[in-house]
């Protein structure tokens, strides 16, 4: 008996996206992180009872991409509105997704304090190294001698300090039960990426408390790049300052992450 | 004298910049002038347009409904600003860019392949300075000498290598819009 | 049902409860905090929210994210903690969705005091942060008027889908006096069909306060701007008293309106025809009913614990028709109804050509 | 036999960031260099007159703006005749 | 000196930097951004303080420290993060140290959208933070004038040890304009003798806004109120066109006032009696004037980029003596003359009897 | 010869504190912290160019107490403001004296950015596991199972979180060159937090960056004790869950130790 | 009838709580009733004190300037209240913490050591019920009775072993209050 | 022979914490139970018959009011006649 050949789709939009243009620069690895954060939703099943809280940034609109329920922040205080929506639906999935300057500068205060209570959520911190949406000035996040719009001589670390490494600090609290950095700059960090974001997921759903995925991200724009130079800068600027891998890994989600 | 000029195109296409040429040499010839641009947060690929007055008096309002004269550099702004052009006002039509050709016939319409005369001269971002040039031709609102002379000191020195180009695609804007018969 | 001793504080947090409030976030700062206390008492043992959150900034957030998903919420505080809930005031009045804010007022500006004060009436009722818009606004002068206007501001938050504030100064709050709770609600345990449940077997849902466009932004506000005309002309309040035959009118709200009703009282008891007006909305102000006052009487007497705000009211509502007079003790300091009467009886005079 | 494969970029929706050309260990993805599309960008397109595609989907797991959808052939049993 | 071709953002900043301002601290925040990136790149040049602070909170409150020291000091926000400063400013209110706040206000309320607006005149000129006070508030209308009123900013900040505010919408902030530059000042080198400098050969001071003692906060107040009455009576301000034969004035601040400008006189040339008003400062409010011109003319069009703010301080000021209409865009629309022209020739039309 | 016995002062109080009295409560030990920077600034021969920022909490007042030119801040903005003052005024001593509430709740961002931006500025903050002045409510600082006012049956950490420890999250940011935690519970602690205060007023004096020293403290009132047994709640239980010592010395620090 | 009691001291000597039981005693006899108490941040030994109002009528001001009736439990408060009490008002004051005789002779004024006699019934924290008894005795606002059975409800059975003696501390007030010729 | 010490207690600004009371290793302060201060508070007082006090100075270090002031005596060279 001769095999029949078939054809497969073997990769197509999730669900969880909706089917329509996103106001994104071309290259800028946003998308990206959308997607997964998509496919993870609906690999889990959860979509019907997702919550996004989108934050003030270029990724405002998330709220438009996501096929969720979604709310939109405040500038920074995304992880606020966040522990509100939770606590009356504790059942639901809540996440929030948030640029460096909306988590790591504006809402410094709400993220530790929301990793301090140990709140049930899920945060997708996307690291740019730059402020996108006002177009382009010094991040937190923005590495050292990074020109930026305020920064224009380079960063100056004498009189701005060094680059925050978020995922660090947010590790350091009790809280916190998963945090991992990691990079969307080529298809294997992409990959990797995602399993972060499931097992970040995975831990709310088990109630294990906060979890964190930070990723770094390209802004072609602001950065002057083209979107493949950009990817360059991500793996080789970026990646050697802010490095990859689990930051906070409790016990039980370790167990979870063999799953 | 007074005209409102509305620059119109995507984002990228140097229609803010083209703007501000002619505001630049507004002000170098000692007249007045505002320049307003649309901002919007940073996106690449949406509509950017910017309104230029130039006047001989000092200026009240720097917006306005109905300009003078619209300079669309795509199709999207030829649907929005064909029917806003004042009667008698003039429409210069960035025909590499768009599907269609102007309708009405109580305005002066220029339409011209801007950005496939840019490309030859050496350059797509010159599409703004080819238009320019044609706007000077039509419309005398300042000399194409001072526009020269502006172009170059707004390029600087960093852009040395760019006046030349430039300067051509002006030149050749402008002799479009003296030969041809509006 | 029996009247119960409590402080104003207590009283509204819990008739905030039997309203059936599902979720408080706070911050501690007096003299309002007795209300969140009793709600980290009572809202675990309830099986309900409560967050000491980190900050005011941080409360108003969560009462925002609460608010979306059409759970009856509220937080309260006292000025300085309500300046810094002004941004968040603003996105939630643009995103339509109810909640309750209880600002307890204390002397300012800055730091201040934490004694009795109105300093805040700008605040609240023109700008409870930037852009076009007033949050309901109600004043009760005594503990069970507070009781019964929590419950009310529930349900007006409901209807409107807006922003009501209880606002009061630290007098009541810190008073106690008799006053009957209304029976526990039962909560609510169905959804608005705006808010955020997740998009089961159905379209997902928006709540936000971005509209990047012009004309669409100015459409999201003359919606706003409509629902505040519809509040504006319905939701009008206030109380009265020997106005009929008055010739001067005493206007005061809150506590301020309770401390003048004694001196008013007293000018009364001398022979003088002086009425009292107490409005309790102080947005919407009770305008027409105001205006129609000042064609009946000769002057008005406006009493505040500030440097004179809601003057600015009543002056637009009375329209030059007759003088309005001004008199306020700033600072924390609280007037007492002996130098009410004097400023009655000085004006008083002089409309008598005295 | 190299498994087969295909792939479909929606035009419109491109952004021409080049980011799949990138990924496509084929080399079968180019940019178009003749148009633009409606947004104004050059989009990207298969190019694959040899069936290199192997419908690995490395492009679209890099594709921001999921653009890309891909097909694989995949032997089945024939259906009882 | 030649005028230069500046957008207004830009403008401020450099005008502010020949003022002398020695720090400067800010958050980017569209359509605003402008002004901190230059400071970005001129201050640090200068050898002065700039710091992009980690939001406007922190911002004006870097702000307080340096002013505490008696440094010229500014920062400059839009609508939602000036919302965020409210607490800050009526500390800095309090204490009564000078400072410098330029709001480029943007639609809203919420996060709105980033387009030109008004709608945070109560915000500005009623309660910038909570408690009993008014920060001096001008409204340029062109980019020179901008120019010219931060270098009196600076100037009555020191002269009042108070807040003062520029405020101007999106489109004077993004447009480019002619405009003369000042010359560099020197840096002030002596410091004022309240200012904190170290307790060197001196009593050492002190720089509050808190007072437990009610009558000695009312002191304060007091004294606040006192400085803010000099003010009122001061520095009034405003411009007009063909007022003195105007049947009706139109009256706008900012950009509004410009573009009713046009309005205005297309209006006269239709050969209607048509004036033009334009408050440039706020707070105060020109008030006398207003009202002076009430007595000579038959009414009032009032123009605003909001729903309807600054109508009410023109109804106060003409205390029911004229007909006060108004016409308003929102949500970062901005008017053209054109429809404002049609409004006055509409009301001009029912003043004829039409 | 014989040697003649004069009498000498060994201890009275230092100059940089105003000889008034204070509003604190019996043996509250905010007084002590007061005392010993007082001592520091005087040895350190600083104290006319030192300049306090004052909270908002129960030492709202140090601005009466200490005989220095002070400002008081906005609840949790201190350190923002003496970075206002310190940028125009680099020369001047400039140091923020915070409590739990003020700088672990409501003045997280504003501490954690000052750290970030390594300015420099010494930081006094002093734990007592409460709010003080608004009459005893729950503080990030609040131990497990403390009961608060606004945690009465025990702070439960599901719901609130993990005490948070300020020192270790500080000593994470690199901008900071010297984060000591200390406690004032006895005589032999308090001379060891006194070096440590005076450590971090050199960092300041070197212009070596951000330093701050934690005091544990009491606050008898609230807790509900004696001034003895609060010392004792101190060391049995506060000690144990906060330990004592350094948590960052900079190299360039640790010479200045050893001078 | 309407009466408005002052009661004035440090914080920690229960100043609050007495003029709390004087209200919920008055409460439970149907009155009506406000108490208002001067609050401040969290300080030992600062001033407290509490205003009561107790009236037939429903009470409009809940402060007063002039009170009719002053309870001080230390010295400052004597000099802070005796000039502000009514004419023909009542001065209690509580001898143990004063160091002069009030010098009003408009008002009534009754003067004993309420600490030291509470300090003799077993706790010195009982100055509050010494001093409510007298009032009772002096101004029959409230019966005894019922102050009786409301101060042992709101000790509650957690402080039952202090029922016994509080009761005791308002009848020596109470019985001080009926015997002294003020 | 042991150091001669002497503490003076300025009774206005003890709150009576009795925190002097606890660090003194000599014993030799106790608090007050006859009177309150101006303040309302019992304050310490040294009680030294037997002339323990080493002026160590640890009460003073314990005191949070700075109440202490504490003297030594210590041999000096007499001074040339
Ligand atoms: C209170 C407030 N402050 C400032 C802004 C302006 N703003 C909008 S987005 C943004 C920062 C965006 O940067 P980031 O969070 O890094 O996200 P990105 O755009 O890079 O994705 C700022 C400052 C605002 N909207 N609200
Ligand atoms: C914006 C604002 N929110 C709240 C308050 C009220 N408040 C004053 S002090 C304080 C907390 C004090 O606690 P902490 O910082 O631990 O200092 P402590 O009193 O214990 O020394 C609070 C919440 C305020 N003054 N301002
Ligand atoms: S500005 Fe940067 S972050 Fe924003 S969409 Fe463009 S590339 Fe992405
Ligand atoms: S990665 Fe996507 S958006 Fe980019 S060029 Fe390829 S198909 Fe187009
Ligand atoms: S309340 Fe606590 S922290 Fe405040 S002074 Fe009293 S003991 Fe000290
Ligand atoms: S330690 Fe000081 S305040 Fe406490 S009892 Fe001793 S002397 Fe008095």
């Amino acid at each position: 008996m001769e095999a029949v050949i078939e054809e497969k789709i073997v990769y197509q939009r999730p669900e969880a996206l909706s089917d329509i243009h996103t106001h994104y620069c071309p290259g800028c690895t946003h998308g990206v992180a959308h997607r997964l954060v998509a496919e993870v939703l609906d690999e889990l099943g959860v979509r019907e009872r997702a919550i996004l809280v989108a934050p003030v940034g270029c990724s405002v609109f998330a709220y438009k991409y996501f096929n969720i329920d979604a709310a939109e922040a405040a500038h920074g205080r995304a992880p606020a509105m966040a522990t509100g929506i939770k606590r009356v639906m504790p059942n639901h999935v809540v996440f929030t997704y948030q640029g460096d300057g909306d988590l790591a500068a504006i809402g410094m205060g709400e993220i530790m304090h929301t990793a301090i209570r140990g709140e049930n959520i899920t945060t997708i911190f996307i690291n740019n190294a730059i402020y996108g949406m006002t177009g382009g000035q010094m991040a937190p996040t923005s590495l050292a001698g990074q020109r930026t719009k305020s920064s224009p001589g380079g960063r100056d670390v004498e009189l701005t300090g060094f680059p925050v490494k978020m995922s660090e600090i947010i590790a350091g609290i009790q809280g916190a039960s998963y945090v991992g950095r990691y990079s969307l700059h080529n298809v294997k960090e992409i990959n990797r990426a995602k399993k972060a974001i499931r097992t970040a997921f995975k831990v709310q759903l088990e109630g294990l408390g906060f979890s964190m995925v930070e990723l770094l991200s390209s802004c072609p724009t602001n950065w002057g790049m083209t979107p493949a130079q950009a990817l360059e800068w991500v793996e080789n600027m970026m990646v050697p300052y802010y490095p990859l891998g689990d930051f906070k890994v409790l016990p039980e989600v370790e167990q979870l992450m063999k799953r | 004298m007074q005209e409102e000029i509305v620059f119109a195109g995507f984002g990228g296409q140097g229609v803010l910049f083209g703007g501000q040429l002619l505001a630049y040499t507004a002000l170098a010839e000692g007249k007045y002038v505002t320049w307003i641009p649309s901002y919007g947060p940073e996106m690449r690929g949406g509509t950017a347009n910017c309104t230029v007055i130039v006047s001989d008096e000092a200026i009240g309002s720097p917006v306005t409904k109905y300009p003078s004269v619209g300079i669309v550099f795509n199709n999207p702004s030829l649907d929005k600003y064909e029917e806003l052009i004042k009667p008698g006002g003039l429409l210069i039509v960035n025909q590499s860019m768009v599907v269609r050709n102007p309708v009405r016939t109580d305005i002066e319409a220029l339409v011209f392949p801007a950005t496939a005369l840019a490309t030859e001269l050496g350059d797509t971002k010159m599409t703004n300075s080819v238009l320019f040039g044609a706007l000077l031709a039509r419309r005398p609102i300042v000399s194409l000498e001072m526009a020269q002379q502006v172009l170059i000191e707004k390029l600087g020195q960093r852009k040395a290598h760019l006046h030349a180009i430039n300067i051509a695609a002006l030149e050749r804007g402008y002799e479009i819009g003296m030969s041809v018969q509006a | 049902m029996t009247a119960e001793l409590m402080k104003g504080n207590v009283a509204l947090a819990e008739a905030a409860i039997r309203a059936g409030v599902e979720a408080y976030f706070g911050y501690p700062i007096t003299p309002q905090t007795e209300l969140l206390e009793h709600m980290a008492k009572r809202m675990p043992e309830l099986g309900r929210a409560f967050i000491q959150a980190e900050s005011e900034l941080a409360a108003i957030n969560m009462v925002y994210g609460a608010a979306c998903t059409g759970a009856r919420t509220m937080t309260s505080s006292s000025s300085p903690g309500f300046s810094l809930m002004q941004e968040g005031l603003s996105y939630i009045a643009c995103s339509q969705v109810p909640c309750v804010v209880v600002d307890v007022m204390r002397g300012g500006p800055g730091l201040g005091n934490i004694q009795p004060s109105q300093a805040d009436y700008f605040q609240v009722t023109r700008s409870a942060g930037h852009g076009d818009y007033h949050p309901i606004v109600l004043a009760p002068a005594s503990v069970q008027e507070a009781v019964d206007l929590i419950g009310e501001a529930f349900d007006l938050a409901d209807e409107y889908r807006h922003v009501v504030l209880i606002v009061l100064d630290g007098l009541l709050g810190q008073m106690m006096e008799p006053a009957e709770l209304p029976e526990m609600k039962p909560l609510r345990m169905e959804r608005a069909d705006w808010a955020l449940t997740g998009a089961a077997g159905r379209e997902k849902r928006i709540i936000t306060s971005l509209e990047l466009d012009a004309p669409a932004l100015e459409a999201v506000n003359d919606n706003l701007q409509a629902k505040l005309a519809v509040i504006r002309e319905k939701e009008q309040r206030w109380t009265e008293l020997m106005i009929e035959d008055a010739r001067l009118v005493v206007v005061g709200y809150g506590m301020a309106g309770r401390i003048a009703e004694t001196a008013v009282k007293q000018a009364r008891r001398e022979g003088m025809k002086v009425g009292l007006l107490r409005p309790i909305s102080l947005w919407p102000f009770p305008e027409e009913h105001l205006s129609m006052i000042a064609d009946h009487s000769d002057a008005f007497l406006v009493v505040e614990m500030n440097a004179g705000q809601m003057v600015e009211d009543v002056r637009l509502a009375a329209g030059g028709q007759v003088p309005v007079k001004f008199y306020g003790r700033t600072g924390g300091v609280v007037p007492v109804p002996e130098e009410i009467y004097h400023e009655i009886a000085e004006l008083y005079n002089k409309l008598n050509g005295g | 036999m190299a498994v087969k494969g295909r792939i479909e970029i929606k035009e419109a929706k491109c952004k021409g960031c080049t980011l799949c050309v990138m990924a496509c260990p084929q080399n079968v993805i180019e940019m178009v260099t003749e148009y633009v599309n409606a947004k104004g960008y050059y989009p990207a397109h298969l190019v694959d007159p040899d069936g290199k595609c192997t419908g690995c989907a490395l492009c679209a797991v890099a594709c921001p703006d999921v653009c890309i959808t891909v097909y694989r052939q995949v032997p089945v049993k024939a259906a009882a005749v």
